[in-house]
């Protein structure tokens, strides 16, 4: 049986809930495609640090479990993601998401 | 004192988690950028380890940080792109201070939800009571036994273990019958009209005889205990009827005086949990008392091991480290001959791995989340098959750069072929 | 009710090998169009060993065999389970033979999205095999409606370039007939699945095996009045599929339209899919509205035997003589299965075969013409025999063939369905004399089309240059055609095994039928 | 010697051989080899039905079913009890017509290498030429009534092939139809024709297998019963005798072919009754049905009223194949049919009356339409039919093995005439050519070598030819003593016993039309040699015409013996010299072996010779009337007969064939051509098609939908209710679709609004609290 975690949980959650809406403002606001790339990476990160904090206090390990899935998913993402950005570049000579509100080539 | 040191730490790293993402966000550079980013996803690794989260640590650090960031920046210096969007006029200029109130409004709903949700206070789920069934009964070849008309093990032959079976919380009944004999009527048991099981137990039912028929001795089991990687417990219990109290003893070294163990067990009683070192170890079973007796006798000689009457002394048992070893003294197999020593018979189960280490989200991951598991290296590979086939430029056909090739050798040999490629 | 999960059975093997063929189309870039084709013809040709596999596995003795049986949706009774008996191996065979043609037709005349026609042909296969080996009605509707989708882009993307007056509009009648298909067969589809669902609600599970067996033992027994009604619910629409007259509306617009893959496979197995249902599903599980009914639908039949026959002398399109005539033709299977005993359903199998084989050469035929020529017009031909001989001489046995000239297949057919339904105990024997009238008229219109076709002499110039079949220039369509034409008198001269093989399950289905017949006629 | 007999699926296998082998290699092998391999098929055949002979001879008679090799059934399903095997019969009767079939048919394969010499499709021709042979084969030995049956259509495409054979000739008649589609046309006249005779046959099939239970004539182990081989000791049998004798055995039907179980039922003098799904009939009636079914196959095959009408078409085809398959052997196959039946035709009274009449009118009918032609061949095929119409009457009689007898001499005299007249049509074509070669100023002029008015004088050029000609008229004609004349005084005598003897009115009925045919055939036989052999030429190409080669008139010759002497095959028993020299009506008695109900008729002497009487009159005054004719060198434009007024009616409706084909025409042909464009074009299209999908199905689905979007919406919603559901969503839609810029940060943003304006729907309750609302 594991002692209960000597920081409250709940500081673990708030740092999560900071480092998320930080991703989100980088989504919002910045327009290279990449940083909003990497900003989804960080809201990513901040709701596995959740998930985990929340697994230790109710002692299962199935949080960590989804937060491995989390990881495969986002690497998963980031390769198509960051192919999709090599082949608009390709094309478009920019990777402003700004340029890109029209399906054309 | 700890819980201040894990505060403070927790402070700093979280402090310079968040800071590390203002920086991501703020910098122009997308180079600099992505290292932030680095140096955010070092301190949630931190955090994890602080969170028991060992194995999730180790992924974060080598996959995101490692595996992940570098593809960010190789794409970055691929691309070229270390200040390319920054160019452009922005254009949505109110976009800013929208974002900034809706996030700061999502930030303080989450916050109140968090506070207001108390995780902290919120008991985690308790275990199931776990059962295994122990059988010393040398009359029946195997046994059948029933919790409250529910069969637990099935077939445990003589000496063997049987698996742990998760129970719901309860009063129970404990019977047997041998196994295979369809008709037959279950053997009732005499001291064991009923047992209760309660959460988080783990609890091995050692069915054994005694002189008015069979009884059961239900063992509670500490397998939680974390015990250090190179250690091993080891624990006694009496369950042969009508032998007097014995005592334990590590003769491991037989020019030693014996380490005695476990002094005075009564029938019936387990003894605490004895703490060994892994490794070859050998015991000797006395009556109790008996080495005191040997060692007052002996006077200012050292008792040597070999020199003590013993009740029995099994051959050298090989404990592994991170397990629990259970010797049981039962009744010789042949009871009909009077005055023999009792037997020992032993079992040993490993204990819980640790939470949050390798073992653990293993043995989870290819159990329940087998076909999760599975999902996501489908998506994997799906998701490498459509980078490849996004990023695939228009090659020319092959044959068409072997003619090439062939014109060049024709006329600049090497510097051609290579500028083509 | 539950069943046993079983090993992986040939049957699923043939079933889902077409699906390997479309994984590869979809996924292994950069093939080209000759590519595609051989890759789909080997898939195809790789089935077919398969299915002929699983006929020197079966063993004539049993019934259902080499069943498969897999937990799908337990809770609702619903089976991965398929198998096949003596009635549904020789469609499933009839399937897998005529896929292999059906990618030999569309050789040169399929030209764009090459790749997409074959995935689809692809797919249709396995649907079609679907159908004829799952043994669970859910199973079974599933594949059913798979099977449309296909047919339905190969009709509406490859068809014709023909332009049709929809109410003042000009539109592709392409898509007009794809269209037309699709709801037909919908609108019959649905009140079968009403059917179906009401059954297994019934019985409690939607397997075949069971309810079939709950049937036989008395233990799931439906009124008179629900009995008609689940009859006619599944009768629609397996008859429009057939179609049985008047319901055929739709089947000379697909036919017509399809490219000539399409109508190969039109003909020769997606018409079977109904003609299979009324033997599998109506007979089996409603036998006593069946009887009832066997007068009226054996009287549909012999109207479309006849009317089919007359029709298709009077058209000037090729195609649209030949569609007509499947409507003749499917008017003897049809009359076979209902004079409900073993001569007429064991006929009616094997001519559900016979004319898959010589009504898909036919339409493989029309198709080599039009891509020579891109007409179909009768009045455009003539005299095709002096310059094109070995097809002709092709031609000519495909359609003696489809005429049912003794020592050719379709002779075995209609002779063993018209036995059966003379000495049928549900029709009278005036339905024999009208349906061999029809015999006659199929004369009638053969010999017609293939008179003005093929004999004569050549007058226009376009025909002078038509080419001939050699190995060496169009080995495709030849090697097709003698596939055919082997088959054509294999069955033809020697169709003892065909019987033998499906003698047990139409008799089993026979001895079914014959107690319940006795019970009715008293 | 009886093993021998089990080699009688050569007589199939053989041809089968040679067809296949100059199907796929023919056109490397030149005439020469084709036409070698083709006669050598065909003559092989013919070997081995010869050995038949003599193994069945050493057999005591007794008939031989064989299994052929590798196909062990054939249509075979258990639970249905339908077993129809590959077997193939030897009996007298079928290696009767194997002999005929295969011996006339190895001459005329040997006649047609010369005739078909320099056809580009040589090879095609030898091809079909055998493929017939291979079906005509399975036709008379095939053990099984289907098996008969595949041969019998097999046959027929043969027929239709060949008729076609020269589908692309591209001449044109005078009425503007080129000759290649005449001659296709012709081919599927046949075709068709013989399928509504095919009709019958097949349902005479169905009624068998479920009045019998099989389709066997007999099983394997058995022979016919009261026939020769029970009682071979017995040369003529007495029908009546043989009915009790079997009433009184003891048979096991479950394992009896169908023609002995009727022979043993209805000779038992019970009435069966036969249930036939919801219909009880007696047998009786069952086999009256069934012959008469028969009856309508036979009218199609071998060309009687009412479905003879295409044999005359039939002409279109080469004549080698005219010979063979429309005069010597396919066109008797509705006979031998009869005749293998004669069980079921022996007790069917009804039917042998229908039989008789039919039979006898058709031999009159043709008989005067052939005194109306002019083309060569034309006459032969009216000829032909009219003979048909003899054997068909033959067996109405009872007189079967006359009609076998007649059939078999027939198929020698017939086929010399018609190679005769190929013949002729050769050297008229060979003249035409030469004359050609000399007076180019006649091109224009359309030249028909068939035509008899442009013959004449030919005796002189083609002199072989002439006198082989006149053979065969004299031996069809029925002139002392030919062969005709034997089979048909037969046939006379017959019919009058059965008026005299058994009181029948066919019998008289049949003897007056049938002894008027045979002046009818003698008579435009000998027109026919008149105008073709005497006289002087009456067109260049007459002058110019020469001798074929010995390639064809060899087997005239042959023939032309066989047609001498072929008629003592059958001398009747007590004719004085001749009776001992050929013995007496020895081959009724090698037919009665299988042929039940064969027997042989008495020789009646005032018959005969009134029957040769009639014949002798006929052609003087053939000689007489057209001895006028034959001295002019100019074409006839018209007839004696259709010069004198009394007559010149007759003519003018016997040249006109009595209107058949336009009363098929316009009362039937016409009528379903009609009736199927209608049906195709009104009914099914316009219709069923397009009305009623379109106008019943689809329309008041759309009027529908209109109708609720149009009219109840105009009046009431449109007004008030409209503005609102409709405009209303219209106008936001207007404007929020602005929102769909495709700009990505704007729909993050949105995700976030909503994430945010759901957290604060879920924190509503606790909002609420905080306000104290």
């Amino acid at each position: 049986m594991l002692e209960s975690s000597p920081v409250a949980i709940e500081l673990y959650v708030l740092l999560s809930a900071v480092l998320f809406v930080m991703g989100t403002l980088g989504v919002l606001l910045r327009r290279n495609a990449i940083l909003i790339f990497m900003s989804i990476e960080l809201m990513l990160n901040s709701a596995n640090l959740a998930l985990v904090a929340f697994a230790r206090q109710w002692n299962t390990i199935d949080g960590h479990l989804m937060v491995f899935f989390v990881i495969t998913v986002a690497a998963a993402e980031v390769a198509v993601g960051l192919a999709l950005i090599v082949a608009i570049y390709r094309t478009k000579k920019s990777i402003s998401i700004d340029d890109l509100h029209k399906f054309e080539g | 004192m700890e819980t201040t040191v894990e505060l403070i730490l927790f402070f700093i790293v979280g402090g310079v988690a968040i800071a590390a993402a203002a920086m991501m966000l703020m910098s122009e550079n997308a180079v600099h950028s992505a290292l932030f980013l680095i140096v955010n996803f070092a301190c949630v690794a931190f955090l994890y380890l602080m969170l028991n989260a060992a194995f999730l640590a180790m992924v974060q650090v080598t996959v995101y940080a490692g595996a992940i960031m570098v593809l960010f920046m190789f794409v970055i210096m691929l691309l070229g792109a270390e200040r390319l969007a920054s160019d452009s006029i922005p254009r949505f200029p109110w976009l800013t201070r929208v974002a900034m109130g809706l996030t700061m409004v999502f930030l303080a709903l989450a916050g109140y939800f968090i506070i207001e949700s108390d995780i902290s206070s919120t008991d985690p789920e308790p275990l199931k009571p776990m059962v295994q069934v122990v059988n010393t009964l040398p009359d029946f070849a195997g046994v059948d036994v029933y919790l409250n008309e529910e069969l637990v093990a099935e077939d445990v032959g003589f000496r063997q273990t049987s698996e742990f079976v998760a129970m719901p919380t309860g009063e129970y009944t404990v019977a047997f019958k041998e196994h295979g004999e369809e008709t037959a009527e279950s053997v009732a048991l005499l001291n064991a009209a009923s047992l209760t099981l309660e959460d988080n137990q783990t609890v091995a039912l050692i069915l054994l005889p005694t002189d008015a028929g069979y009884a059961v001795l239900p063992l509670e089991k500490d397998l939680e205990t974390v015990a250090h990687k190179y250690e091993t417990n080891v624990q006694l219990v009496h369950a042969a009827p009508g032998y007097n109290a014995v005592e334990l003893a590590d003769i491991t070294k037989p020019d030693l005086e014996p380490h005695l163990l476990v002094e005075n067990l009564e029938f019936g009683q387990v003894s605490e949990t004895v703490v060994l070192r892994e490794g070859s170890h050998r015991f000797a079973l006395y009556e109790a008392g008996a080495l005191d007796k040997a060692i007052a006798n002996a006077g200012d000689n050292p008792v040597k091991a070999s020199s003590v009457d013993f009740l029995h002394r099994p051959g050298a048992s090989n404990l592994k480290g991170n397990t629990t070893t259970v010797y049981i003294v039962t009744p010789p197999i042949q009871r009909t001959i009077p005055g023999q020593a009792p037997d020992l018979l032993h079992f040993t189960n490993d204990n819980r791995p640790a939470f949050g280490g390798p073992t653990s989200v293993g043995m989870k991951l290819y159990t329940t989340y087998m076909l999760p598991f599975q999902v996501i290296a489908l998506l994997l590979l799906v998701a490498m098959v459509g980078a490849i086939v996004l990023t695939r430029d228009a090659v020319p056909p092959p044959k068409k750069r072997f003619e090439r090739r062939l014109a060049n050798t024709a006329s600049t040999p090497i510097v051609g072929e290579s500028s083509q490629d | 009710m539950q069943l046993e999960n079983t090993g992986v059975s040939i049957v699923s093997a043939v079933l889902f090998s077409p699906l390997v063929g479309v994984l590869v189309l979809l996924f292994w870039p950069r093939l080209t169009d000759k590519q595609v084709r051989i890759a789909t013809l080997i898939n195809t040709l790789v089935t077919f060993a398969f299915s002929l596999l699983m006929l020197s596995q079966f063993d004539s003795s049993k019934g259902m065999q080499m069943e498969q049986v897999d937990e799908w949706i337990a809770g609702l009774g619903i089976y991965y389970h398929v198998g096949v008996d003596g009635i549904s191996i020789w469609l499933v065979m009839l399937t897998t033979f005529i896929m292999p043609i059906a990618v030999l037709a569309s050789w040169t005349g399929i030209e764009e999205k090459v790749r997409l026609f074959h995935g689809f042909l692809l797919l249709l296969e396995v649907a079609m095999v679907g159908v004829f080996v799952s043994l669970d009605l859910f199973l079974f509707y599933i594949f059913w409606e798979v099977s449309l989708v296909p047919m339905y882009f190969m009709i509406g993307m490859w068809g014709s370039k023909d332009k049709v007056d929809f109410f003042g509009r000009e539109m592709e009648a392409r898509i007009y007939a794809a269209v037309k298909f699709f709801l037909y067969t919908v609108a019959g589809s649905i009140l079968m699945l009403l059917a179906i669902l009401y059954v297994g609600n019934k019985a409690e599970t939607f397997d075949f095996m069971l309810i079939r067996d709950l049937m036989r033992s008395g233990q799931l027994v439906f009124t008179e009045e629900t009995e008609r009604l689940l009859f006619v619910g599944f009768f629609i629409a397996f008859a429009i599929k057939v179609p049985v007259w008047p319901l055929h509306s739709w089947l000379p617009d697909a036919h017509v339209q399809a490219p000539t893959a399409g109508s190969i496979i039109l003909a020769g197995v997606l018409l079977k899919l109904g003609t299979y249902g009324l033997v599998r599903y109506n007979l089996e599980f409603f036998p006593n509205a069946a009887i009832d009914f066997a007068p009226y639908i054996g009287a549909l039949a012999v109207i479309g035997i006849i009317y089919g026959a007359w029709v298709s002398y009077a058209q000037t399109d090729v195609k649209k003589l030949v569609a007509y005539s499947s409507v003749s033709h499917l008017g003897f299977v049809v009359l076979g299965i209902f004079a409900m005993n073993s001569a007429g359903i064991q006929g009616a199998v094997l001519q559900m075969v016979n004319h898959g084989v010589s009504t898909g050469g036919l339409f493989l035929l029309v198709g080599m013409l039009y891509e020579r020529r891109h007409t179909k017009a009768i009045n455009a031909f003539g005299g095709l025999w002096k310059i094109m001989p070995i097809y002709s001489g092709f031609a000519l046995v495909i359609a003696l063939s489809s005429m049912g000239l003794p020592g050719l297949n379709g002779f075995v057919g209609e002779f063993t369905i018209l036995v059966g339904s003379a000495g049928s105990d549900t029709l009278d024997i005036w339905y024999t004399v009208l349906a061999t009238i029809g015999i006659i008229l199929a004369a009638v219109y053969i010999l017609f089309m293939f008179n003005k076709v093929f004999m004569g002499p050549v007058t226009k110039q376009e025909n002078q240059e038509l080419e001939d079949l050699t190995w060496g220039g169009n080995w495709y369509e030849l090697s097709a055609l003698v596939a055919l034409t082997v088959v054509i008198f294999v069955i033809g001269l020697y169709p003892k095994p065909f019987f033998e093989l499906m003698d047990g399950a139409v008799g089993d289905l026979v001895a079914q039928l014959d107690a319940t017949l006795q019970v009715a006629m008293k | 010697m009886e093993n021998v007999l089990t080699a009688v699926p050569l007589v199939v296998f053989i041809p089968l051989a040679g067809m296949l082998i100059n199907l796929f290699f023919g056109k490397y092998f030149g005439e020469f080899g084709v036409g070698f391999i083709g006669v050598t098929a065909s003559g092989l055949a013919f070997v081995v039905a010869a050995l038949l002979w003599a193994g069945l001879r050493d057999n005591n008679f007794e008939a031989v079913v064989v299994n052929p090799p590798l196909f062990d059934g054939w249509i075979s399903i258990p639970s249905a009890n339908l077993e129809i095997p590959w077997q193939f019969r030897v009996d007298t009767l079928s290696v009767t017509m194997m002999l005929v079939v295969s011996g006339v048919g190895t001459l005329i394969h040997l006649y047609a290498v010369g005739y078909m010499h320099g056809d580009p499709r040589f090879p095609r021709f030898f091809v079909y030429l055998n493929l017939f042979l291979v079906f005509m084969m399975t036709l008379v030995t095939g053990n099984n009534i289907l098996m008969m049956f595949v041969g019998w259509e097999g046959v027929g495409l043969c027929s239709y092939l060949l008729i076609g054979f020269w589908f692309d000739k591209s001449r044109v008649f005078p009425d503007g139809v080129s000759e290649g589609w005449k001659n296709s046309n012709a081919a599927r006249k046949a075709m068709i024709v013989n399928r509504i005779g095919d009709f019958g046959v097949l349902l005479a099939i169905f009624l068998t297998f479920w009045t019998f239970g099989t389709l066997d004539f007999y099983k394997p182990d058995e022979q016919p019963i009261g026939g020769h081989a029970e009682e071979a000791e017995e040369h003529a049998l007495v029908i009546a005798s043989t009915d009790e004798v079997i009433a009184e055995e003891e048979h096991d039907l479950s394992n009896m072919g169908f023609l002995n179980q009727a022979q043993v039922l209805l000779s038992d003098g019970e009435e069966h009754q036969v249930k036939f799904g919801s219909v009880d009939l007696s047998l009786k009636a069952i086999v009256t049905l069934i012959t008469l079914l028969m009856l309508l196959g036979a009218a199609g095959k071998s060309a009687q009223i009412p479905l003879f009408v295409w044999l005359p078409d039939a002409m279109a085809g080469p004549t080698p194949v005219s010979a063979l398959i429309h005069a010597a052997t396919m066109v008797t196959a509705g006979v031998y049919m009869m005749v293998r039946a004669n069980v079921l035709f022996h007790h069917a009274e009804v039917s042998s009356f229908i039989v008789t009449v039919i039979g006898a009118t058709t031999a009159i009918m043709a008989g005067f339409i052939a005194v109306g032609q002019w083309d060569v061949k034309k006459v032969l095929a009216y000829s032909t039919v009219s003979q048909l119409g003899f054997m068909v009457a033959a067996v109405g009689l009872g007189a079967y093995a006359a009609a076998i007898f007649h059939l078999v001499t027939h198929a020698f005299f017939k086929a010399l005439l018609f190679l005769a007249s190929g013949s002729i049509i050769h050297g008229m074509e060979h003249g035409h050519h030469h004359s050609h070669d000399s007076h180019h100023a006649h091109h224009e002029e359309e030249f028909d070598p068939q035509d008899m008015r442009t013959m004449g004088g030919l005796r002189r050029k083609m002199p072989i030819t002439y006198w082989t000609y006149v053979i065969g008229t004299f031996a069809l004609a029925g002139i002392f003593p030919f062969a005709g004349f034997w089979s048909k005084d037969e046939i006379l005598a017959d019919s009058f016993r059965v008026f005299w003897d058994e009181g029948e009115l066919k019998g008289i009925f049949a003897l007056m039309l049938l002894i008027t045919a045979a002046g009818f055939t003698a008579f435009y036989m000998w027109r026919q040699v008149s105008l073709v052999f005497y006289g002087e030429p009456r067109h260049e190409a007459g002058e110019h015409a020469s001798e074929s080669s010995l390639l064809m008139t060899l087997p005239l010759m042959i023939l032309a013996v066989l047609s001498i002497f072929g008629g003592f095959l059958n001398t009747p028993s007590d004719l004085p010299l001749l009776t001992d020299l050929f013995g007496a009506h020895k081959f009724t008695d090698w037919l009665g072996h299988s042929v039940v109900n064969a027997h042989a008729g008495e020789f009646l002497w005032w018959l005969a010779l009134g029957a040769l009487g009639v014949a002798v009159f006929a052609i003087f005054a053939a000689r007489q009337l057209y001895a006028d004719e034959t001295t002019s060198t100019v074409r006839i434009t018209g007839d004696p007969l259709a010069r004198n007024p009394q007559t010149s009616q007759a003519f003018a409706l016997a040249n006109a064939k009595l209107l058949w084909d336009e009363m098929y025409f316009k009362y039937l042909e016409n009528p379903f051509n009609v009736a199927s464009r209608f049906l195709a074009d009104r009914v099914d299209w316009q219709f069923w098609h397009d009305f009623f999908h379109h106008n019943i199905v689809y329309l008041p689905f759309d009027q529908g939908a209109k109708g609720i979007s149009g009219n109840v919406d105009k009046v009431v919603i449109d007004k008030g209710i409209m503005m609102v559901f409709a405009r209303g969503p219209w106008e936001i839609a207007r404007r929020v679709r602005r929102v769909q810029t495709g700009f990505v940060r704007i729909y993050a943003l949105t995700i976030l609004l909503g994430t945010v304006l759901v957290m604060i729907a879920i924190l509503f309750p606790d909002i609420r609290d905080i306000l104290g609302i």
